[in-house]
């Protein structure tokens, strides 16, 4: 499996450790209620087809890159580093 | 007053050769990780230019003359090289001193490629990767990072605790494609 | 039709022209009591208590595909009660049990062996708290021993003692835990059910669930829409498929964990170990003489039940420098299964917001253990609409409320770290 | 027997000498194991699984169901070993399996008497009753009669290896079509890896008597393995079986490197196991003959028509003196032409009643074979014929079914073939591996000619697809052979008709399967086993469909097909795990003070990657426990030097280092002093404790943090994340200094004496107060002091460039000594924390709260941390929590020990009334006696109450009472002084 590291090119997926969905870019604020904060943390769409996924390249750059995946069969159809934000 | 000595991490335990292929120790110089501050790019870049001769890395990219370089070493740093940073540079970068945090060596031969092969996941074919360039990368389960100083010979990279792992993967390795040399 | 050796006898004197169907295929009625979406090793142990302990037997388990063809029927098949949380603890300690007369209780060898689990431990840091886990085992009322490294060289001779990167300070012993023929668990459990008139529907997809003000009215599916009073979802690894339908968001990511198999061996590994350096690692031989041997999840979500290579070969430098004997061995397949990765590594059996509707899944990768006990409490859950004790701890809420957290790995909230 | 004339592969003249059984033979140059035993008329090779039937060789290549063996090389055992891929090499010593006490003479055989009572799935009917007998007495039976061969129980050390590979396209297959294939890529400027499993190119034309531009097939692949050398573009992997596709067009593969050596060098990896990265694939495997089902249709002997003709024509080699063919196609007519060329009489019975014979054999059209006869190899066929049955005296069968297109690597990515009702057989789903493609038989094309013509359009295609120009070779002519076909699956009649050999799955099997209704392909597969032999059904997958599509009345395509998953072939573990053996598991780590503390005779233990000392032991001291007690002792008394350099040290700088600080801690760093140190807590995101550590501050905009040993790589990734994906607007940025700075605990009530020794200058509470920091200089060298303490003493960390932690090392312990001190390693500092009731992981055990930990005082209100929202969860923050507390012995005790469980007096020991555990435990000198941290229901409230504690694995009860966690100095007076 290879990931795209928008710096390093696509490298292989031993490199990278995996986070969770790129839900976790939007933090809730402290006061934004227990229903909020209890999505962010736990609750997921989990969906069986394209997701966007927060991937660290640990053993390359350090980047957090999120990744645009489909989980049904692996293939990878964008990439961008997570500092620059949304898509 | 003490005096204190220093030691290399790797010096014990190299040169060695196999085959088509030799590594050797690489003698401790200046080594700093360069993280340019927001809207300091530039500044950092041109600073830079004046210690080495040569402007910000891109991704991928770093070459070493004479021992002075600035290499690609992350999302946010390039590492310099040979060295010591100028108040230029500081006032445009944070400035890290890691000259004493890497194991340094440095594989050459015929062969060296092919045992590249044996330590890390990168693709380092020639055409994709020649001498100027510099990847941070996986090498035999360590962070690490390799950079092609000429079409034979590379520059490996891995902390400095780890150098004896480092020695012996990269020996292995070595030896593995000197025997299978001589089968083939 | 009751199986026994007399039996084998008979029909293999006869031709073996009497055996009849493990389980019937009848058409999907109108409307059941109790519809349970997901044929898998959970639904059909659940449908077999429905029907056994509370008599419930207008019941349908509709099945997406072919029964047991999600993860009952591709795991590495151990089977141990080694939790130590509140919560865990009970359920699994109450499970084994039901493992313990499961064979004799569905008449069908499911060959259950309790050839005994034996943990490793290599830091002291790691011995402290094996011992912690195997204190609450046995103030559960199961039992554990602590083995010392002289011990483990009788027992476990062939692991590496000197050379391995790190050093073997002994291990766990779990006598009861042990392995049991997965396929067999399943087909076991839907002949059980059957025979008590539960309805098995194959190649029924749900397509949606009917609601009504707040209150289950049944199911629409491939193969037309069942009326149902009750509505089970158990479906794990397409949790948050069935769920949606149902408006539900869960705290589950799926992801891929791999298992594999090498050829046929002499006799070699008695028991289950299982090792806790830089992931998982865990081995046991097959009746044929397979070793099965796992490790830790791949790592990112999917729903692609198959994994890549660096877990595959993560998992064998794992048992090179464990037990190096085993590298002549051949690893002949691998296959992956979705787990339902839960926040904390702990599963739900749970009501929903919607009256009728229950829940039951994140099993992440410990769900064929659990199977006797899952059924059990979840038809409990069904019928009495109040939990069974030793599963009252696995509620939809504790994420929220941080109430009675489930986290044996002390890894948090993150799905892919339990 | 050996046939004059034939067999391009062997070199007779080169005789080689090997055992078999203990049996010596003599083979040829060339020679595979199986084609050597052929030619000395061994025919029974093995025993198959369930009933130790007699077995033989089957086919010629790495699909062999019956032909594995053990092959013992120096101490080298290998179990499974497939003869008819394994080279001859002199002396060469292979042994058959699962036989007792010989291959000819089986005891186990007696199961063959049983087997209708052993059908598919008896087991699952019987071995009930008792209960206990399952694990003691029928399981252990099942267990030691089943398996093939067995591991040695010693490693033998041989090496293995893994390596990766990259190239624009992997050409799976080498014969006519990978050939034609690779050069047309290679002609492209592609950089191309061909991969064959064999160690010749050429497939089937090595097997074949069939002529390519007029010169024998084999001639021309040797022509192109030439050309195709000599280009820079392609790499040519021989002995090479790709393995499995794996996502973004990674390969697995295992090259075989020492199969053909007596005695292998012992730097030679055994097997390379290839990671193979690629743009594209052509998948060229070619197609697999497949048998037909008849009675005893599994008698040594009894082979595949294709195996047959290619041990002739590869290996000079007849397979039988007697040689029939039972086939339902053209392509087996073949063998008959070839054989009758050796001058060897032939009959051929084709099931077509419309059959033509091809040349000058006997062929009886419209025949089915419907039994065998030969108890250890086959002597005998039955057959029928326009009605009539007749018996024909025979010692080989070829047979032929038709042949399956290797679709393997094209299910790996949850890809299914498609049923070709023309070919009768399944063909690869295009797609089902992105960027793969396939060409020549693998695809279904069958005839020479069109499988270099498809070649070449395919690789055409994919060159153009990766920006490539091509230019199209002019075919070479051919001479094309009928590929007709009418499909026989299964031929009735008395007695057992075989689908996996190995596996012993017959045909009755299925049909029991479909009976009790276990009818969906995957349940019959369970149910029967059929395919997870180590051949993976390669033989017998399509045959057992079509058996169980027969039994339920419905078509293959509809009865669906069982997937194929990785690996294509069994890989050994020790290649696909190869570096992980003894310490290769993981890097190691060494600190500068690796050498002095091992020359001190300490042992050393692993902290993560990394080996720190357990204890200093002196002459005189017994026991672990007397060298710790000493060095608690000398810390409290003198003053110790110890290596911390294991725990992260994080550089953090930028103008917004504090803003950042404040977010990932929870307290206020932003207003920390240049010149102090703060001790820091952090959350995870979810409210439990992440780690804990120093942090100071060395200048307006320049921190270093420090981490815990076993958190140092994952606080840097939380660092990265919590910058990167929250807050990118912070301008700060993080470097890794752990491996810069080699750092020292120096700790005592002489550690200023000691730095006095060492340190240029003087170290002054002024300077250095209590938790303060900054440079000093040893030796003109620029060095760290902080003065923070991990044992309640006066005390600093002393660091400098790594290079000279060695030197310090040294030159601390030698001013130590002179002030009465000296090393201390983990287990004085363990016991120095517990006395302190200072935390390690043992308490943060990823499950605690701050205010858990009493550390409630340390979050601060005035401000957002990472973890502080889900932190006020109302089950973090309840009444009834576990908390820090210590613990202490009430009257004499004879070990506390982490793990064990706390209750209250009186309780039943039970999960329902446990009150807590014990976090971490030791004997203290400095207070005389034992002492422990642990968590406790409600534990900061019951200060001066009792608990017992009971640890069940060592049978320990004692009554402990409960305190505060400090034990030793409590108002902190000694480190504060």
């Amino acid at each position: 499996m290879k990931i795209p590291c928008p710096l390093c090119g696509a490298r292989d997926s031993r490199e990278f450790s995996y986070l969770g969905h790129a839900g976790l870019l939007d933090r809730p604020a402290p006061d934004a209620g227990d229903a909020a904060w209890d999505d962010y943390l736990h609750n997921r769409d989990n969906p069986a087809g394209v997701t966007e996924d927060l991937w660290s390249h640990d053993y390359g750059c350090a980047a957090w890159v999120v990744v645009t995946r489909n989980t049904a069969t692996h293939g990878i159809l964008s990439s961008r580093l997570a500092k620059d934000g949304a898509a | 007053m003490v005096k204190l000595t220093p030691t290399d991490p790797c010096a014990d335990l190299l040169p060695v050769e196999h085959g088509h292929a030799v590594l050797r120790a690489v003698a401790p110089t200046d080594m700093w990780l360069v993280a340019p501050y927001n809207g300091k790019a530039k500044a950092a870049a041109k600073a830079a230019q004046k210690l080495v001769g040569q402007g910000w890395p891109d991704p991928g990219q770093g070459a070493l003359s004479d021992g002075r370089g600035l290499l690609f070493f992350g999302h946010a740093h390039a590492l310099l090289v040979g060295v010591a940073p100028s108040k230029d540079l500081m006032k445009s970068a944070a400035v890290t001193d890691q000259s004493d945090a890497w194991a340094v060596v440095d594989l050459s031969g015929d062969a060296a490629r092919d045992v590249l092969a044996r330590v890390t996941p990168l693709d380092v074919r020639p055409a994709a990767f020649g001498p100027g360039q510099c990847a941070r990368c996986d090498i035999a389960h360590m962070q690490g990072a390799i950079v092609c100083l000429a079409p034979q010979q590379f520059r490996l990279m891995v902390f400095r605790s780890m150098a004896k792992t480092l020695v012996h993967d990269v020996t292995v390795a070595m030896e593995s494609v000197a025997a299978l040399g001589k089968t083939a | 039709m009751a199986f026994s050796a007399l039996r084998v006898l008979k029909e293999g004197l006869t031709g073996n022209s009497g055996w009849t169907p493990h389980w019937r295929d009848p058409a999907p009625k109108d409307e059941y009591d109790v519809v349970i979406i997901g044929g898998g090793g959970h639904g059909l142990a659940t449908a077999y208590y429905l029907a056994k302990d509370h008599g419930i037997t207008n019941v349908a388990v509709l099945e997406k595909g072919w029964i047991g063809g999600g993860n009952v029927g591709r795991n590495t098949t151990i089977v141990r009660a080694n939790y130590m949380m509140p919560g865990n603890s009970e359920f699994y300690s109450h499970s084994l049990k039901l493992w313990e007369g499961l064979e004799q209780d569905l008449n069908y060898n499911v060959m259950h062996s309790q050839r005994g689990q034996i943990t490793l431990f290599n830091s002291d840091g790691a011995r402290d708290a094996a011992m912690r886990r195997a204190n609450a085992v046995i103030n559960q009322g199961d039992d554990a021993e602590l083995l010392s490294v002289g011990q483990l060289k009788k027992t476990l001779p062939y692991l590496d003692y000197d050379q391995t990167r790190f050093p073997i300070y002994g291990g766990m012993l779990y006598r009861r835990a042990g392995t049991a023929r997965h396929d067999a668990v399943a087909w076991g459990l839907a002949r059980g059910a059957d025979r008590r008139g539960v309805d098995i529907i194959q190649n029924c997809e749900v397509t949606g669930i009917d609601t009504q003000g707040g209150v289950v009215q049944g199911v629409q599916t491939s193969r037309g829409p069942i009326r149902a009073k009750k509505v089970a979802i158990v479906v794990a690894g397409r949790s948050a498929q069935v769920a949606a339908m149902a408006g539900m968001r869960l705290p589950i990511e799926s992801h891929v964990l791999q298992a594999f198999v090498t050829e046929g061996l002499k006799p070699c590994i008695d028991h289950v170990v299982s090792y806790g350096m830089l992931g998982h690692f865990y081995i046991s031989q097959s009746d044929k003489g397979g070793l099965v041997f796992g490790g830790n999840l791949d790592g990112y979500a999917s729903y692609a039940a198959r994994g890549n290579l660096p877990m595959a070969e993560h998992v064998c430098e794992a048992a090179m420098t464990l037990m190096p004997m085993i590298g002549r061995a051949k690893m002949l397949r691998s296959w992956g299964g979705i787990m339902d990765m839960s926040s904390d590594g702990s599963p739900i059996i749970d009501k929903t917001h919607i009256d009728g509707l229950y829940f039951n899944g994140g099993w992440c990768y410990g769900g064929f253990k659990a199977i006797p006990a899952s059924g059990n409490c979840y038809a409990h859950l069904i019928a009495q609409d109040r939990p069974h004790p030793a599963g009252a701890g696995f509620r939809l809420d504790r994420f929220a409320t941080g109430r009675g957290l489930m986290d044996e790995e002390g890894t948090g909230s993150q799905h892919n770290l339990h | 027997m050996r046939v004059a004339g034939f067999g391009h592969a062997v070199d007779t003249a080169q005789p080689v000498s090997f055992t078999f059984d203990g049996k010596r033979f003599s083979g040829g140059q060339g020679d595979t194991l199986a084609s050597a035993l052929l030619a000395n008329d061994v025919r029974l090779v093995g025993r198959s699984f369930k009933y130790h039937r007699a077995r033989g060789i089957v086919t010629t290549g790495s699909e062999e169901p019956n032909a594995l063996v053990t092959l013992t090389r120096g101490a080298a055992v290998t179990p499974n070993t497939r003869a008819t891929m394994q080279p001859i090499y002199q002396d060469m010593a292979a042994n058959s399996q699962n036989a007792w006490p010989s291959r000819a003479f089986d005891l186990l055989a007696a199961n063959d008497l049983l087997s209708p009572f052993l059908g598919a799935g008896f087991y699952y009917k019987t071995f009930m009753w008792p209960q206990s007998f399952w694990e003691k007495v029928y399981e252990p039976l099942i267990r030691r009669a089943a398996g093939l061969g067995a591991l040695d129980p010693t490693y033998d050390g041989t090496r293995f290896e893994k390596a990766y590979a990259h190239c624009d396209v992997l050409v799976i297959g080498a014969g006519p079509a990978g050939l034609m294939a690779a050069w047309t890529l290679g002609q492209a400027g592609l950089d191309v890896i061909l991969a064959d499993e064999h160690d010749t190119l050429g497939g089937r034309l090595l097997l074949e008597s069939e002529t390519i531009n007029h010169t024998p097939g084999h001639i021309w692949a040797a022509e192109m393995a030439e050309k195709l050398h000599a280009m820079d573009t392609v790499r040519i992997m021989a002995n090479t079986t790709v393995t499995g596709a794996y996502d973004q067009g990674d390969f697995g593969a295992l090259q075989r490197n020492d199969a053909h050596l007596a005695n292998p060098d012992a730097t030679l990896p055994t097997e390379t196991f290839w990671r193979i990265a690629t743009r594209g694939a052509v998948l060229c495997a070619g197609a697999g003959e497949r048998h037909i089902a008849f009675p005893d249709n599994d008698r040594p002997g009894v082979m595949l028509a294709g195996a047959v003709r290619g041990y002739l024509n590869k290996y000079g080699v007849a397979a039988g003196a007697r040689v029939a063919v039972f086939a339902n196609n053209d392509n087996a007519h073949q063998t008959a032409l070839d054989l009758a060329a050796a001058g060897q009489a032939v009959t051929v019975l084709d099931s077509r009643s419309d059959a033509v014979a091809q040349g000058d054999y006997n062929l009886l059209a419209g025949a089915q074979v419907v039994g065998t006869s030969g108890r250890q190899g086959l002597r005998k066929i039955t057959f029928t014929q326009n009605g009539q049955t007749r018996s024909m005296a025979c010692d080989c069968l070829g047979i032929s079914g038709g042949w399956n297109p290797m679709v393997h690597l094209t299910c790996h990515m949850n890809g299914r073939p498609t049923w070709d009702e023309n070919l009768a057989s399944f063909v690869p789903t295009p797609g089902s591996v992105p960027g793969m493609v396939v060409a020549g038989s693998a695809a279904g094309v069958m005839a020479t000619g069109a499988v270099l013509a498809d070649a070449v359009q395919v690789a055409s295609d994919l060159a153009r697809d990766l920006g490539a120009s091509v230019q199209t070779p002019i075919l070479p002519s051919t001479e094309d052979r009928p590929t007709g076909i009418k499909p026989l699956w299964e031929v009735r009649g008395h007695g057992r008709a075989w689908l996996d050999f190995q596996n012993d799955v017959t045909t009755k099997d299925v049909r029991l399967a479909a009976q009790e209704n276990f009818r969906s392909v995957e349940h019959m597969k369970r149910y029967t086993t059929q395919g997870m032999a180590p051949d993976q059904g390669k033989l017998s997958n399509v045959l057992a469909l079509s058996v169980l599509a027969d039994a339920t009345g419905r078509g293959i395509p509809e009865t669906g097909t069982t997937t194929f998953r990785p690996p294509y072939a069994p890989v050994s573990i020790a290649a696909l795990g190869a570096g992980g053996h003894g310490k290769g598991f993981a890097p190691e780590r060494f600190t500068t003070s690796h050498a002095a503390s091992v020359a001190a005779n300490a042992p050393m233990i692993e902290a993560g990657f990394w080996y720190r000392p357990s204890y200093f032991p002196q002459p005189g001291e017994r026991t672990w426990r007397d060298s710790c007690d000493r060095e608690v002792a000398m810390v409290r008394g003198a003053v110790g030097v110890c290596d911390v350099s294991t725990l992260g040290k994080i550089d953090i700088q930028g103008p917004d280092a504090g803003a950042f600080l404040d977010l990932v801690y929870t307290g206020r760093f932003s207003t920390l002093k240049v010149g102090k140190v703060k001790y820091g807590l952090m959350l995870r995101e979810d409210g439990f404790v992440l780690d804990d550590g120093t942090t100071a501050r060395l200048g307006p905009q320049h921190f270093v943090m420090t981490t815990t040993t076993a958190a140092a790589g994952q606080v840097m990734r939380h660092l990265e994340f919590v910058h990167q994906c929250l807050r990118p607007d912070l301008d700060v940025s993080f470097a890794s200094v752990t491996e810069h700075w080699a750092q020292f605990a120096v700790a005592g009530p002489k550690a200023r004496n000691l730095l006095h020794l060492v340190v240029d200058g003087s170290v002054t509470d002024d300077i250095f107060p209590f938790m303060g920091c900054g440079a000093v200089s040893i030796g003109g060298v620029n060095a760290r002091l902080f003065r923070i303490s991990f044992s309640g003493e006066h005390a600093y960390e002393l660091a400098v460039p790594a290079r000279f932690g060695a030197s310090l090392f040294d030159h601390l312990l030698r001013a130590a000594e002179t002030l009465g001190g000296g090393p201390y390693g983990m287990e004085a500092l363990n016991v120095l924390r517990i006395e302190k009731g200072f935390i390690t992981h043992a308490e943060i055990d990823g499950r605690v709260t701050a205010d858990d930990l009493g550390l409630a005082r340390m979050v601060s209100g005035a401000k957002d941390c990472i973890g502080k929202t889900a932190a006020g969860r109302p089950g973090l923050v309840e009444d009834g929590r576990q908390q820090l507390v210590g613990l202490r012995p009430v009257g004499t005790v004879k070990k506390i020990l982490a793990g064990a469980h706390l209750f209250n007096p009186g309780d039943d020991v039970h999960r329902t009334t446990d009150q807590g555990h014990i976090t971490s435990a030791c004997y203290s000198p400095s207070v005389g006696s034992s002492l422990a941290l642990g968590f406790l229901k409600n534990g900061r409230a019951r200060v001066g109450e009792t608990v017992v504690m009971v640890e069940h694995l060592n049978g320990i009860t004692a009554t402990l009472e409960v305190c505060d966690p400090v034990f030793f100095d409590p108002d902190g007076g000694r480190m504060r002084g």
